[in-house]
């Protein structure tokens, strides 16, 4: 007889699985999860700590808070900042000051570990919540953090 | 003429099969070159290597925060696990003790993770055996657990949350609540689960007697993890050498003597559980403290050997690090579970069908980069 | 079981035998390389030790030495040990494989051949696992040089 | 055989045959009529075919909380058609290695089959291209056909993904062909017939196959959709590509509109075994409980497709909830449940006939 019940018991279990597909296939309009993304975009917002890409912040005087302490070029495990510098003579103090000349941020090679942005001292970069990094030339893909003529922001020591 | 002569006239030949390193049932870049006698499999060659990034290598030329990160890409699935791991086997070297909020923000992501991976790891299982549906439900579910993951530590898969010493910031504020909306509404989806896949009448044919690993053999070929679990062999690291808030939290080895496909799955299946209870026992009292124990910018291990045990989705992972006393190990080693869990395949796939084949590759959840490493 | 138990017991089982705890926490044992696999099928056998779970087998570079770690875990017993083994042959290193003792040890050694180049006798099948069959030398000895692939910092 | 004699369907048929048989002389016009009326059925299944793999994907995302193809067209109604045109529009290729004659012959040795069966389908009462005597028989000769494509396929591929799929699917068709011929043969005892539309004619008194013959009917009806499935090679019996174990099984090797006529052939097949079900089961083309049987102007292969429909979303709906079997066991399932169940059938229903306990 248990050629019969497992039978009954197999087509129980059948219909159980059906049951449950069933279930969402009627509250299918309800239940889709579906983001239809190129279309959601001004409604797509990624989280504040969502680790997109580097940037480096300045002000509306075009200042920024990098020193050029090299912190970050230093923990980073793939070799993907690399920071060219040079001393200029403060004005106001008349000391010879570190200064960054370029501040290259090599898109391509950054495992968003997160350790630059750690170990920088003074907060002069941040992780910006852009997740669209596509792009049809790898060279864009290195980029230059510091905007052109932009200097450190007065007061931030090394 | 006798019965050995018509065997003899009627012999079939056995012949190579690749399945992989592209196949839809390798889960990634593993190749097993099959030698099969009519549908039935003689030998199973894992041959390995594909998206090997020689990750031990790179340690030994990083310093211990950038190994970290490394890390995350072995096995990516339980990547915080494996993390943790690291910071662990340094911290031990530096002998630093984390404060408790550490400790219990740090199992509490580890059982998220656990609970991440096994989801994958159901809808991949079902899909294996052609049940494609069951992907989408695991899917759905999985991505509650990557939001929490993106709003607090930045990165849904590869998060590099942990530093040698604490964590690398504290909690996000929303944390608490999402993880407790996550569990409840986990909570209904897993009978749903059950309904769909686990009772299935099918599901049983084909899971139940397959691959048959004993006892015996899980422990000598050092298999771990819910495999080895669903064998009877208790190889469960946060019961037996338990690391951050483990040993405060109560909660139950699921043991299984079985050891057949269908073991494992319910092993699986069972921790999801056990997971959901650990959380629930930290989520509520998460200890104030430091987020950071106070570590000098260039970390130098003294000379010796340090060695983590840590237990992660899929098994234990060991992280066994020998220092020199300089600023970077001289040799680490990863003693990943998936490669010990690949080298008994052979062993328990011997005449049988392909299909058995991938239901027991499926139950064992190989994840490629923590095979390569 | 205390480490000193073990060592108590172990130091029976050879000849030669060298124990160190220091920088480990771990009771260390270092075994000629010719007692290796007598040894090790002891150290699983003996009723008092029951060493049956290698949960890790790590091959290494002390240079001049190769050498392999063997980490042992009594599943019953829950103890642990630390067996070294080293060969000062860089140009043709050779031990003994323990496969037969922990059959996890036929993937660990495949991948010790890999990428340190110390051959086992007795394993059933050495190949390259990871590499491909044609690379030349072993990327994990200290004194690999491959100038295209490696990053050097 | 005489065409003229051929059931016209229609009235707007019935004015192109009147045309064509005033401009031609008959034998002419009879060949011509077969002309036409052959690539009007090979469009229209064309269409449907597409149609039904549109379903298909739609189907499949509401049941896995996904939206589905919305992309081409309005609600995505086109996006096979543009599926069907790339596939045209693409290269064919193949390896070198491969039995080229055979090679080139097995996709349409599928869809030849599928389509031939069209030929017999009881659509309405007027809408029957070929109303032959042994209908029922001719179907299931014609879908069995469709099997020895496959097996060519997967033998002159020179794959061995796509031999082991062949070769389960000679094992798999062989079974299941024993299964869907007794069930339907259980039917067949109750109308005494093997032409459709007699089948058919049989269900406007007594009611629908399945309530005449009620407790052997639905064990027939049950056995013939999971062997109708096994049949047409789908999940959870699609070992044939079993895309987890072979890649894509007897199909591996094939490309472009070669491949779309495999593709296109099982949706045909699946269509085929839900007709055949509709006639011998739920009444083909008449309404439920003739509810619109006075309605002049309602047409009634709306019934039938809507029936139709409703068991392809039946077999749809096992695609996506179970999971596959194992090969053998497939074969027990054959062999040791529906086989025997089948056989005791149909002693159950001779002797329900016998007793006349019919409804």
């Amino acid at each position: 007889m248990s050629y019969f019940s497992d039978i009954y018991k197999g087509i129980k279990t059948l219909l159980t699985g059906m049951s449950v597909t069933g279930g969402y296939f009627i509250r299918a309009r309800k239940g889709a999860i579906t983001q239809q993304y190129p279309d959601n975009r001004e409604t797509l917002k990624m989280f504040d700590r969502f680790r997109g890409e580097v940037v480096m912040p300045h002000n509306a005087d075009n200042r920024h808070y990098c020193t050029g302490c090299q912190s970050c070029e230093i923990a980073c495990p793939n070799g993907s900042i690399e920071i060219i510098w040079d001393r200029a003579v403060d004005p106001t103090t008349g000391k010879k000051k570190k200064k960054i000349d370029k501040h290259i941020y090599h898109l391509s090679m950054c495992t968003m570990c997160g350790l630059c942005i750690e170990a920088c001292p003074t907060d002069a970069i941040v992780w910006a919540p852009n997740f669209e990094n596509s792009v049809y030339d790898r060279s864009t893909l290195t980029k230059i953090l510091n905007q052109p003529g932009s200097s450190v922001l007065d007061g931030i020591e090394d | 003429m006798t019965d050995q002569q018509l065997q003899n006239k009627i012999k079939t030949e056995e012949y190579f099969i690749n399945m992989g390193p592209q196949h839809p049932a390798a889960h990634g870049v593993l190749r097993l070159i099959l030698t099969i006698d009519g549908e039935i499999i003689k030998n199973v060659e894992p041959d390995l290597g594909y998206i090997h990034r020689s990750i031990e290598k790179m340690c030994e030329r990083d310093s211990y925060q950038q190994i970290v990160h490394l890390t995350d890409r072995m096995d990516y699935l339980s990547s915080h696990i494996n993390n943790e791991a690291v910071c662990l086997a340094v911290e031990k070297g530096l002998e630093i003790e984390v404060s408790d909020r550490v400790k219990v923000i740090r199992t509490i992501i580890d059982e998220l993770t656990r609970i991440a991976s096994h989801c994958l790891w159901w809808g991949v299982m079902g899909m294996d055996l052609g049940a494609l549906t069951s992907y989408f439900y695991a899917f759905r579910d999985r991505e509650m657990i990557n939001d929490i993951f993106e709003e607090t530590c930045g990165a849904r898969l590869t998060m590099n949350y942990n530093v040698p010493g604490g964590l690398m910031f504290d909690i996000h504020p929303n944390f608490v609540k999402r993880t407790k909306d996550f569990i409840a509404q986990f909570k209904t989806k897993i009978p749903e689960y059950n309904r769909l896949l686990t009772d299935n009448v099918i599901f049983h044919k084909r899971t139940k007697g397959v691959g048959i690993l004993t006892r015996e053999d899980a422990i000598s070929f050092g298999v771990s993890g819910p495999t080895a679990r669903a064998s009877g062999f208790s190889s469960d690291v946060r019961k037996h050498h338990p690391y951050s808030a483990y040993d405060r939290v109560d909660f139950k080895e699921i043991l299984f003597t079985e050891g057949d496909t269908f073991a494992r799955y319910q092993v699986r299946m069972m921790e999801l559980w056990e997971s959901i209870s650990i959380i629930e026992q930290l989520i509520d009292n998460i200890p104030e403290g430091e987020i950071k124990a106070a570590t000098k910018a260039v970390i130098k291990l003294p000379k010796g050997e340090f060695y983590q045990r840590v237990e992660t989705a899929r098994g234990e992972l060991g992280v066994y690090i020998n220092s020199a006393g300089n600023k970077n190990p001289y040799r680490v080693k990863f003693r990943s579970p998936g490669f010990s869990n690949l080298s008994v395949l052979n062993h328990i796939s011997k005449d049988v069908l392909i299909g058995d084949l991938v239901a027991t590759m499926a139950s064992f959840d190989f994840v490629i980069p923590d095979i390569d490493r | 079981m205390t480490n000193e138990d073990l060592q108590h017991i172990i130091t029976g089982l050879g000849t030669d035998l060298e124990f160190t705890a220091e920088g480990s926490e771990f009771l260390n044992v270092i075994v000629p390389k010719e007692q290796l696999h007598n040894i090790c099928s002891q150290l699983k056998s003996h009723p008092e030790l029951k060493f049956d779970y290698a949960f890790c087998i790590t091959g290494m570079d002390w240079v001049p030495a190769l050498g392999v770690i063997y980490h042992l875990e009594s599943t019953e017993l829950r103890h642990q040990i630390v067996v070294k083994v080293m060969v000062d042959d860089r140009e043709n290193p050779t031990l003994d494989s323990v496969h037969d003792i922990w059959q996890t040890a036929d993937f660990h050694e495949l991948e010790i051949f890999d990428f340190f180049g110390i051959k086992f006798n007795n394993h059933p099948k050495l190949r390259r696992l990871f590499l491909t069959p044609e690379w030349e030398g072993f990327p994990l000895r200290k004194d690999y040089v491959d100038e295209a692939n490696m990053i050097i910092k | 055989m005489n065409f003229t004699q051929m059931i016209i369907p229609l009235n707007i048929t019935k004015t192109i045959s009147d045309w064509i048989y005033s401009i031609m002389p008959e034998t002419a016009a009879s060949y011509t009529i077969m002309v036409v009326i052959a690539v009007a059925y090979l469009l229209l299944f064309a269409v449907a075919g597409l149609y039904l793999v549109l379903l298909e994907r739609k189907v499949a995302a509401w049941f896995q909380l996904r939206i589905g193809p919305n992309r081409v067209g309005p609600w995505g109604l086109l996006q096979t058609m543009a599926d069907a045109l790339k596939l045209v529009s693409k290269e064919l290729t193949s390896t070198i290695k491969i039995d080229k004659f055979l090679y080139n012959l097995a996709p349409y040795f599928v869809i030849v089959s599928a389509f031939m069966a069209m030929a017999v389908f009881p659509f309405s009462k007027q809408f029957q291209a070929f109303d032959i005597n042994i209908g029922v028989f001719f179907l299931i000769a014609i879908s069995s056909i469709g099997v020895i494509g496959i097996l060519l396929a997967g033998w002159s591929s020179n794959n061995k993904y796509a031999l082991i799929g062949a070769m389960r699917s000679g094992l798999q068709t062989i079974s299941y062909e024993l299964s869907v011929g007794l069930s339907i043969l259980t039917m067949v005892l109750l109308t005494g017939t093997l032409q459709l539309s007699e089948i058919v004619e049989a269900q406007r008194t007594g009611g629908w196959l399945i309530l005449q013959g009620h407790i052997p009917s639905v064990i027939a009806f049950m056995i013939f959709m999971v062997a109708g499935t096994a049949e047409t090679n789908r999940a959870p019996f699609d070992l044939v590509e079993a895309e987890s174990e072979l890649g894509a099984g007897f199909h591996t090797e094939y490309s472009g509109m070669k491949f779309a006529y495999f593709f296109l052939a099982e949706f045909i097949n699946m269509f085929i075994i839900s007709s055949i079900a509709v006639v011998l089961f739920f009444g083909g083309w008449l309404s439920p409980f003739g509810i619109t049987e006075n309605i002049a102007w309602f047409p009634e292969v709306l019934w039938f497709i809507i029936k139709v429909v409703g068991l392809i979303f039946l077999m749809m709906w096992f695609r996506w909830t179970f999971p596959r079997l194992r090969v053998d066991q497939l074969l027990t399932l054959e062999w040791k449940y529906l086989l025997p169940l089948n056989l005791m059938n149909i002693v159950l229903m001779a002797i329900v006939i016998w007793l006349n306990w019919t409804i």
